[in-house]
């Protein structure tokens, strides 16, 4: 079968284990993948060091895009702000361990850029974050 | 056409020959199984070495120069637009205007013949079912004009509520623009009676006919169609190339749309007069070799006949109702085969519709998943997005079990 | 690159040999001398072949496609669009936008960004030697805007009046519009000292980079350029793409300009949210064999290297106007050959061009003959038309030779 | 040498018979080729039977369009305006006896399409003319 379908990528799509949202947080983002509908909402509660000390996504899409989205809020616990500025795309499809095309790329970058833009602090996401 | 291979003598094996991609494998000993034609279709041999000797022999600019190149090439170039105008029954070749695609086609229209009839409090009538390109053009137009647009509901079954369209009609539109074919129900509009409606109300109707020009015989004459817009990557012909028919009248009273090259009949610096139709709203160099290249797809699609494709699709899509409706948690959206073109957009319990299509993928079978450019269609029906599967006239019975198979292996995966 | 048969190690005969039109013969024993590259280049077979591969191999729609095809397809686009941005050295391939030519490149900014920004009385400088295409979408943005056109002059050697030009400029205009390089005259104006100027003065610019880009190297960052338009079809490239290059602030600010698919990123039934850059501004199904085409020709000018490009056809032209210059009746217009490209615009005394191009063209000789899009410049010199032979990378000295000949059995035809 | 330029043709751009503007005329039209600039007038004067008993032509361009125009107008003399309202492109070729590429036929029938739409009365010269 298609590596594509690793079974992290199933197991976390059907058993995700940081799915919910945090009220109150410390930082929200939501957006979504206007090719697909795909949406994310990411939240995130700080220490008082300033490090992220619960996160959560929501959402729904593609099993790649919730996959990420629960393995990359994972990834975030323990790390200050600037850390979580610093993820990029390589970080993601290390996660994932897996090669994706360029439309396969949006679905699993999508909780990516919203956690930037989240920390950021931005008004909008932009395909910048994760370029 | 003398063939065989089929009850009614439509010969895919033939057909498919014809087309090189079809003997692509996706993976060692995976051939692929394209049904994704309603967003693009496949080339035959016959148009890809058309441009290609174009390319080789004759390129050129056209219109303006004398040498034996730019005849040629003028003479491909307009030899493909009485072409065009011959495949859809148009009264002439000038009522033929050569765009990038259906988009910029019905674009021009709104901008165009929309800005000079429009006003605030107009009303422009759509359908629920439209593709972005024949919404977002009239949104951008009334929001500058002031315009009132108005929706024909879709019903439960897929179906125009052709209730609500009388009723519409009342309000005096001065426009109704709809989709002949929809791209995600496979829904074929009654065209012709919904224009003669129009017509009656003292509307005008365009047709997006970027599902219907290339998988039906469409006649603009017939059809008593005002505008008609479609575009060749749909049709076997290239990318880059689209046509707008309209009638005559019409397009001479339009202001042109882009300023350039080719569009003018003379220049001073600070003003131009207008070229005549149709050159008024090409300005620039047009897609040359494309015009060519659409020329021979609708030689080839003409030496199977318009009649005989319909046909097929329609036994191919009726197959693909009746195997899909087997299998448990699939949700198969639109009319019944009956009334609908060769389109069939589905879901799968508790599996997005992106996965299906990447787990399908694997088997070399390409679907589409996503919302097609229609998302206030899904948007009525509750879904962010559907997996679809197209047909044309080189798609087989036996492609339709190789979807169903892989289907249930994405049921499996996602057991 | 190791090469033989020319003095600067820039092989002809090798460039020759990669494109299969110019071993065409216009009649048995009378071969091609094509000298009308500045209408539109021909194409070496890397880029017809890389095209034909495409609808071979991997031709889908793009960027909503999950399938292996639509990959492929949505890489091979987007990939060209880098390319495409190295060529030119844009920060980011997210500059890049995707038109039908340059004409629509000059048009998408005139009624996105110009709509947006400018008012009645609002000033923009354009020059006496601009194309149509850089002179009718401004005409018709001030018809409908109220704004006021001003014309930097040519003078009678043929190049721009730079003083002139400085007093325009404390007009305080909202924008420069200029050809790099004039496709009648052959003039390169001196756009980086322009553009300088123009930002002094408070000023955006925008360079028409038609007849730049295809024959020598050209820097965006270097310029400072807030807007290059350029087509694929004049730099060994396909018809049907033309590119936009903007800077990033401005083309995130600026309103979208066609409403359709791909340039959406959320539509409900009568509103929108439009797409981020460049899908902002790209409706509906793209050119995209012709992007990949387009990155095929960027491949192989580089391979030949665009330094070497313009050298080459800088001594092409000054031998021609030598030997132009020798024919008793000729005259030459533009500038000396340091100041131009590969252009050499002239007439011959007692014969209309139009004749002057039908005889050479029996002779194989193809020229272009007319106003070139260039009208006013024409009316300046009071001519109605103009004889042009021009030059790329492929033309020899052997074909100045051919063309002088036939100019003389003209002579004797008419004399 | 090619017999686009027949003597005939170089012959008449030379040393035309009927150049020349009336004035007054009973009919009088003037239009240009946007694609070169060519640019013919014809003027008629008509006897009292309503025929032609007198035609010119003036304007500047390629000897095709010069050499047609005054052929053209040599062909009208003792037509009534109906007669040269049937005239054609075939007619035009006829009389140049060669072939026409689709653009130099242009320079070909500019001619004809302003003796028509002047046969005609209309404002404006249109390509339906000599399709
Ligand atoms: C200087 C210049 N600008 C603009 C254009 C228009 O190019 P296109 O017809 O590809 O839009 C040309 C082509 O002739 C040109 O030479
Ligand atoms: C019904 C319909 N209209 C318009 C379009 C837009 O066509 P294009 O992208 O070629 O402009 C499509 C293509 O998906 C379509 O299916």
């Amino acid at each position: 079968m298609d590596d594509l379908y690793r079974e992290l990528i199933i197991d976390r799509y059907k058993n995700p284990h940081h799915r919910g949202v945090l009220e109150p947080n410390d930082i929200s983002f939501e957006d979504d993948n206007p090719l697909c509908g795909d949406h994310i909402r990411i939240d995130l509660r700080l220490d008082e060091a300033g490090r992220v000390s619960e996160a959560s996504f929501d959402g729904h899409g593609c099993a790649i895009s919730q996959a990420s989205a629960d393995l990359l809020v994972e990834s975030v616990l323990g790390k200050t702000l600037d850390e979580v500025r610093l993820l990029s795309k390589e970080d993601i499809l290390d996660m994932l361990g897996i090669e994706l095309g360029p439309v396969r790329l949006k679905c699993a970058l999508l909780s990516l850029k919203v956690l930037k833009a989240g920390a950021y602090g931005l008004g909008e996401a932009s395909d910048d974050l994760v370029e | 056409m003398p063939m065989a291979n089929n009850v009614n003598g439509f010969d895919v094996a033939r057909i498919r020959a014809d087309f090189p991609v079809l003997a692509r494998q996706i993976r060692p000993g995976v051939p692929l199984v394209y049904l994704d034609s309603t967003a693009t279709s496949q080339k035959p041999r016959a148009v890809i070495e058309t441009m290609d000797e174009f390319y080789r022999k004759s390129n050129a600019n056209i219109h303006r120069g004398i040498h034996t190149l730019a005849e040629e090439a003028t003479a491909g170039y307009e030899g493909a637009r009485r072409r065009v105008a011959q495949f859809i029954n148009a009264p002439s070749a000038r009522q033929v205007i050569f765009t990038r695609n259906t988009t910029e086609s019905i674009n021009l229209v709104a901008f165009t013949w929309g800005r000079a009839n429009l006003n605030a409090g107009d009303i422009v009538i759509l359908t629920e079912m439209e593709h972005h390109s024949n919404l977002v053009p009239w949104q951008m137009l009334a929001e500058e004009r002031g315009l009132r647009l108005e929706f024909i509901p879709v019903r439960e079954d897929g179906l125009l509520d052709m209730d609500a369209y009388r009723e519409l009609l009342e309000l005096e539109p001065c426009l109704v623009s709809f989709t002949h074919m929809s791209n995600v129900l496979g829904t074929i509009n009654p065209a012709r009676e919904m224009i003669a409606l129009a017509h009656q109300a003292g509307a005008l109707a365009l047709v997006d006919g970027a599902q219907s020009v290339p998988h039906f015989p469409v006649d603009v004459q017939e059809l008593d169609a005002d505008f008609l817009a479609f575009s060749a990557h749909k049709m076997c012909g290239p990318s880059g190339i689209g046509v707008l028919y309209g009638r005559k009248e019409l397009l001479e009273d339009m202001p042109p749309f882009l300023g350039g090259g080719d569009m003018i009949k003379r220049v001073y610096l600070r003003s131009f007069a207008p070229n005549e139709i149709p050159h008024k709203f090409e300005a620039g160099t047009p897609a040359i070799a494309e015009a060519v290249g659409l020329g021979a797809a609708i030689d080839y699609l003409e030496s199977v006949g318009m009649q005989a494709i319909a046909q097929h699709e329609h036994e191919i899509v009726a197959y693909a109702l009746e195997r899909l409706e087997e299998i448990p948690g699939v949700r198969v959206f639109g009319p019944s085969a009956e009334h609908k073109g060769g389109v069939a957009s589905f879901t799968l319990q508790g599996v997005h519709p992106h996965d299906i299509s990447q787990i399908l993928d694997s088997f070399g079978v390409a679907i589409r998943a996503g919302h097609h450019c229609a998302m206030p269609l899904h948007e009525k029906f509750g879904l962010p997005a559907t997996a679809r599967a197209s047909f044309y006239l080189y798609n087989t019975r036996e492609e339709i079990d190789r979807l169903v198979e892989a289907i249930y292996q994405v049921k499996e995966i996602f057991g």
